[in-house]
């Protein structure tokens, strides 16, 4: 090989490397804030209603923190790069789409779609090439809120509060309505909508237990 | 050697050329038939489960699984087209030179076509059946279907059964149906049993089916558990359960939350 | 499964596994005479010219008593089954095949062609749906040919026979040639043909040795 | 949940499986197109091969492998035009979401075009050249060439100019060129060590150099040890090789076998 | 090699190989009978425990049937090659003792020993260098029963025998601590015995279910 | 080579297998220790409340018993060589672990610390180059100890005992959370974290059954 | 499970890994002496003849010491348990085959029998449920013989003897013609005879240099 | 858990993938070095015999140059962590020690000993518990070495120094009959030493070409 092609691969290649580095420490920093979410969402299993947006509160602002690592890699990723470096980040974007749906849940009671996901974590369409949030990633943090629920509509319960879980019912069924709507390939994305129907089931035995308690309480209309 | 011999031995290689490049031509026509018939098949067990799941309050269970299993149908008439056009290519003693490239989209194909039969019916699909629907119109096949891709097909059928029962639950007459599929599974599990002896393969794919049958049993031990607690006929809690759950819900509840 | 379903499978299934018993019957006949062929044919090393021609016919009888094994392997076989069961005698036949081609070559110096060696082992067309022989099969029972060739190369020279090297190179590069013109997969065929290249470079040193060593004896013509 | 709401969640869900449907159209369509070119490729390198093997008395080396490249580059045009019609599959960002797909075939090509290219030149493909065979007529790329793409393509190169050099041996200065393949895949071997720090999988290719590499070394020893015994220049030994092999010749021998 | 010595290896080679295809008729003989006790036994899932006497009678003539395969090894085996064919039917063996432990426990809900079952499929002291039951495969059958247990405690719940998980968890318990002190250095022992946690959680869990529903009594059973 | 450093080798050689013998014996006795530890724990399941206290008594001694075999690894293994042969006693020790933290939290209802644990297993600050408790076993350890309290969570309730999983629930709250704050890169330990969710969701469960029930009251915890 | 039992179960358990432990101990020694014999063999290789029947005597010696070993292991064995524990020692014992069949060959030219090996290393026909020499040991021992004779007539040039190779070349030949009537289904055997065809060709080669150069003569030897 | 031990637990595990860290930095420095040695060792084959003591010059600069590399190895390591690391850089340092010894044996045609390889590289006796030379690293250079002598011997010839080939014999079948009398336990060592005997094979063929073809005498050189 020519000396001149010799160090063009070589430039090239080490170009590579260093970016690799770089994208690293942004992952770094998303991988804390993404720990820090996570532990603060445990909590609400245990947080009386009264006080659980005050801890929402404190994860939107994590949320919105995660904007300058967006933004740190739209500047380093090189354009139309975008789905070769993607998988670093990956898993951190995963846990912060699941952090973003579940406060909106939370708050709201609605799902937070891809856009505004997307927008929370203040990606830019013109970045796209770049750093994006894919439909993948986006339905692997929906899967994940499902799976909290089917343990929140537990321990709600357990904390008194008998309309959560029927709430969630509602809320998972239309989800799971729509996952079904896929045509998924045997990956993990299908592996993982496929565990959906355990936390659907783990949903109704709650409001099937709930319901014939509440038998107690609420006249019965009967059904037609 | 005689230079004659030399035109000889180069002709004869020349034939052979012709003949492994037609092998290795054909081949590679199968292999993609395949990946297109394994597509098709999975986008129509997807299809199913999508159309029992979404339901119609206006038809019974019996109507509903029949109007899937007619859309599935319909769906694997693309996939019996692929077949019919395949059929010079399989004829003779050629299927079985190209059964490996042919057999994994033939099973997902019977999967998902035993999947709809079994909705339409409620019984295994018989392997005459199948074969019926990969032949014309006057009853020639477009190949001979094996016992073994039969049977492999079928095998895959019990992890659809599974999801099918488990995502089927809060369903309405969704706890009794997935009493049907245990028992279902169960007797596939057994007729299949039998055939473990000659087909290596199912004896793996049979440990599938009892992870299934075994995922299914807890489910209707779930159902079985949670009605003994109430003196009830399992159909009145049933109702109850679906006026309590529906009254919680007039319109959205956000407030509360 | 209804019953007569279950039935039928079970009858086509044991039908199988008996034809598979009586095939294996066949194959270890097969067998048999494959390896009297193979020990009779390694006596060529060390066989002087002239008895060799007593060799090869005790060879020729054993294939033509190959015959009865493919006229077997024909009344078992199902119509249209034929590459179902190959494998089950294709190491036998490759043997064969070697056989066939070797005793040709040692007899004429010609090579047996596929119709020829086939005929030899009693193959009919009318057959060719349940008993036939490959070009696959063909060409590795051609490939085995040349690696031994290559070992009489050597042997031929020990026994002081010069010409032999000489002649066998000629055959051996056209043989070559025709397998070069395969386009061949990574398969066990194009493996064994690679394997080709280290025979043909073993006998071009033979010849390479006795050319230069017949410098003494023989009157050298300048080339041109 | 207002009603609304599962309208919207139906409609975000309908765009998930448009979207995801077309990825796994397209992914289809590459891998399909990725194994023609391979195969294409495949078939170029037999082609080259045995161009150089039958090789023509009149002919002198160089024009012999010219010849056998330019054929070769004519094969190829065969590829390069399934290249210029991906090229909308693989615009933008999606070059590298379909890597995987590309790569195999797209590796295969190169190890081809680097074959005639060194036939013709006696040298590696320059980066460029490979990035301009895969563009169009006003050198636009079809999709951008990656540096591993190149670089694993190259390195399969030196296992074919191992089997040309060894079944070269008996052609008239197979000799002389087994010594210049063999200094070629050294140099070959030196430059990409340097890169294996950075791309993984060319460190299990470069096994695969290596093997070759000893095995040319061991042609080129076998005829150093030969040629050693006489005190005549290699040339003159070959010519009096074939004189002496060409007189035991005289269309067949068959009477003294 | 001398013609002599020559024939007395192959003699050696093929007797063994002929040992060999007559030891497999008998392991196809004994696979037969396993096959239909596992079939048989699969149905205790679905019994109900009025029937379920009849089911085990069927299978306790077929664990009698085994009988003529163990005396058909033992006068295959030649003396003291025990070690070395045992490997053949060690998957029946131990297929064979699970059902007859299962029968046992069924039937009395004792376990079954190493002797007893050994008894039970006509195995002699006398042959114990050509056929015996290894306290290796004992386990193992041992070991199958518990896995089958834990799936037959939950399908008795299904079928409103409420009693069956509380009698097998006592059971199970015993095992688990008789197991507990081996000192089990064979791998695949070890491995299968660490999965029987698995299988005492899930009867646990069964059990909980029971008696927080006040389905059954759990008796308070003093620790051993 | 030269003979004497042919011999230098040798010796280093021969001295490291006879070291391994030696050490193997250690661990050999250690796991005699460690098995008898978790046949007596496994009786916490269905042991009534009253007699638990001689239980773990027993266990405490067999724990002081494991410092004879820490003494004994700390004469054998030479200076500076503790990371070379840690392995062979690391599962030995995560085991010794579990039993310490667990014997602690059922008398105590506190996590042994690593320093405390250490103490008991009688290790001493000099011997750090040579054995030693290292941060990785001791969480290996603490996390067995929280799978078990979810077995034991369910079987208390089996025993009639409501209160003590809400009191698990409690303790393993604290931990997860205090878990959720490592930067875990150590695969294994991550993994075994991870499942730790599964404990974790098994025993809200079972609060959920219990409070549903009313049969215990589970007091509201201000999140921390 | 019955304590009684237990305590036989685990007697049973105890002493198979005593006496595993025994057996390898004995190993250990017969690994020592054939890594003493595969050594000192070694030299052949670059032994001027007139010194080789010193070295034979030394190596001699060391296959009687094996004596001690057979012996040993015959009193460890159970009765009966020969094929339970002979993969054990069976990679030293086919080493000393090695030993004790080059010898004989470089010491008389001639085939050392089965029986004779088997004498030679001191075992008795009253020990054959317990140590025995196999068909397919004895065999892998010669093949590695052949692998052997292969290096050495290379060598044999080296050193100047060229009368040697010509001899292996006749032994050899004997030799794989008697192989080849052999019907090997052991697969590992089969593998190696396949490989021995390397080391004719190898040694042909050596015989072709030689006669070539008329460095010796090579007998023509009238096929049998 | 304690926030104190929390604190503890994580400044430990962070302390941990810091220092791994920087061990990788130092690792990626020496692998330059090693890869530069490897690149310039490799051209021996092509190098006529004059110019081979500058190319060993520059080599015997880097081996220098790695002095730093060990040094700063030691700087970083904890007192006695030796072999929790080593694993690190066990692959830099083998490849260190294989340039090490192939210079010495091409400079002076002796083999160069642990001690001399380990002052070489800057390792000190006092860093012993940091940073030190194995003596199974050190064997698995040494086999390197082999393995790369046998290919110098055909490459030799090549160039026309057929003295090389005899001299490597000499020295290779010196290290042989060393590494015959080790008693290797370990797995890949003993693997690799096994893999000797093809380069010794491969060197004697070397040997008898030029021999036989009286390029070069071979001196007969008693056996020791
Ligand atoms: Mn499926
Ligand atoms: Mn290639």
């Amino acid at each position: 090989m020519e000396a001149a092609d010799l160090d063009q691969i070589n430039t090239l290649l080490d170009t590579d490397s260093e970016l690799r580095e770089r994208i690293k420490d942004q992952v770094n920093e998303f991988d804390k804030k993404t720990r820090l979410m996570v532990a603060t969402l445990n909590k609400i299993h245990f947080t009386p209603p009264d006080t659980i947006s005050a801890l929402l509160d404190t994860v939107k602002s994590v949320i919105v923190g995660c904007q300058s690592v967006t933004k740190g890699l739209a500047e380093i990723v090189p354009p139309n790069q975008f789905w070769r470096w993607k998988d670093m980040w990956s898993n951190s974007l995963k846990t912060a789409v699941f952090a973003s749906v579940l406060v909106e849940y939370l708050s709201s009671g609605q799902l937070a779609g891809l856009q505004q996901v997307s927008d929370q974590l203040g990606m830019r369409e013109e970045w796209k090439d770049r750093v994006s949030l894919t439909v993948e990633d986006y339905l692997h943090g929906v899967i994940s809120v499902v799976n909290e629920l089917s343990r929140l509509a537990v321990n709600s319960v357990t904390l008194g509060n008998f309309d959560q879980p029927i709430k969630i019912s509602h809320f998972v069924k239309e989800l799971f309505a729509g996952f079904s709507m896929l045509n998924l390939k045997n990956d993990t994305l299908r592996r993982r909508f496929d565990s959906l129907k355990y936390d659907m089931k783990k949903i109704e035995e709650v409001v099937y237990d709930v319901s014939l308690r509440k038998l107690a309480t609420v006249p019965i209309v009967p059904s037609t | 050697m005689a230079s004659s011999d030399q035109g000889q031995i180069r002709l004869a290689f020349q034939g052979f050329r012709d003949e492994i490049d037609a092998y290795n031509d054909r081949r590679e026509r199968l292999i993609k038939a395949s990946r297109d018939i394994t597509n098709l098949s999975k986008k129509t067990i997807f299809l199913l489960h999508r159309l029992v799941l979404e339901g119609d309050a206006s038809l019974d269970d019996k109507q509903l699984f029949t109007r899937a299993a007619k859309k599935g149908y319909e769906k694997l008439h693309q996939v019996q087209g692929i077949y019919a056009t395949l059929k010079p290519e399989l004829e003779g003693d050629r299927f079985w030179r190209y059964e490996r490239q042919v057999s994994p989209g033939l099973q997902e194909y019977i999967e998902a076509l035993s999947f709809a039969y079994y909705l339409e019916h409620g019984v295994l699909i018989p392997y005459n059946e199948v074969q019926k629907s990969i032949s014309d119109a006057e009853g020639e096949p477009y190949f001979h279907l094996t016992v073994s891709d039969y049977l492999l097909g079928l095998s895959d059928l019990t992890g659809e059964l599974m999801r099918f029962s488990i995502s089927g639950l809060s369903r309405k007459g969704g706890r009794r149906k997935a009493l049907e599929v245990c028992a279902f599974v169960r007797s596939c599990k057994a007729d299949f049993e039998r055939f473990t002896e000659h087909i290596r393969d199912l004896r793996k794919k049979q440990n599938v089916t009892n992870n299934s049958l075994e995922k299914i049993e807890d489910t209707v031990y779930a159902i079985a558990v949670r009605s003994s607690e109430y003196d009830l006929p399992p159909e009145m809690l049933d109702d109850i359960v679906a006026t309590v759950s529906s009254q919680s819900n007039p319109g959205g509840g956000e407030d509360d939350l």
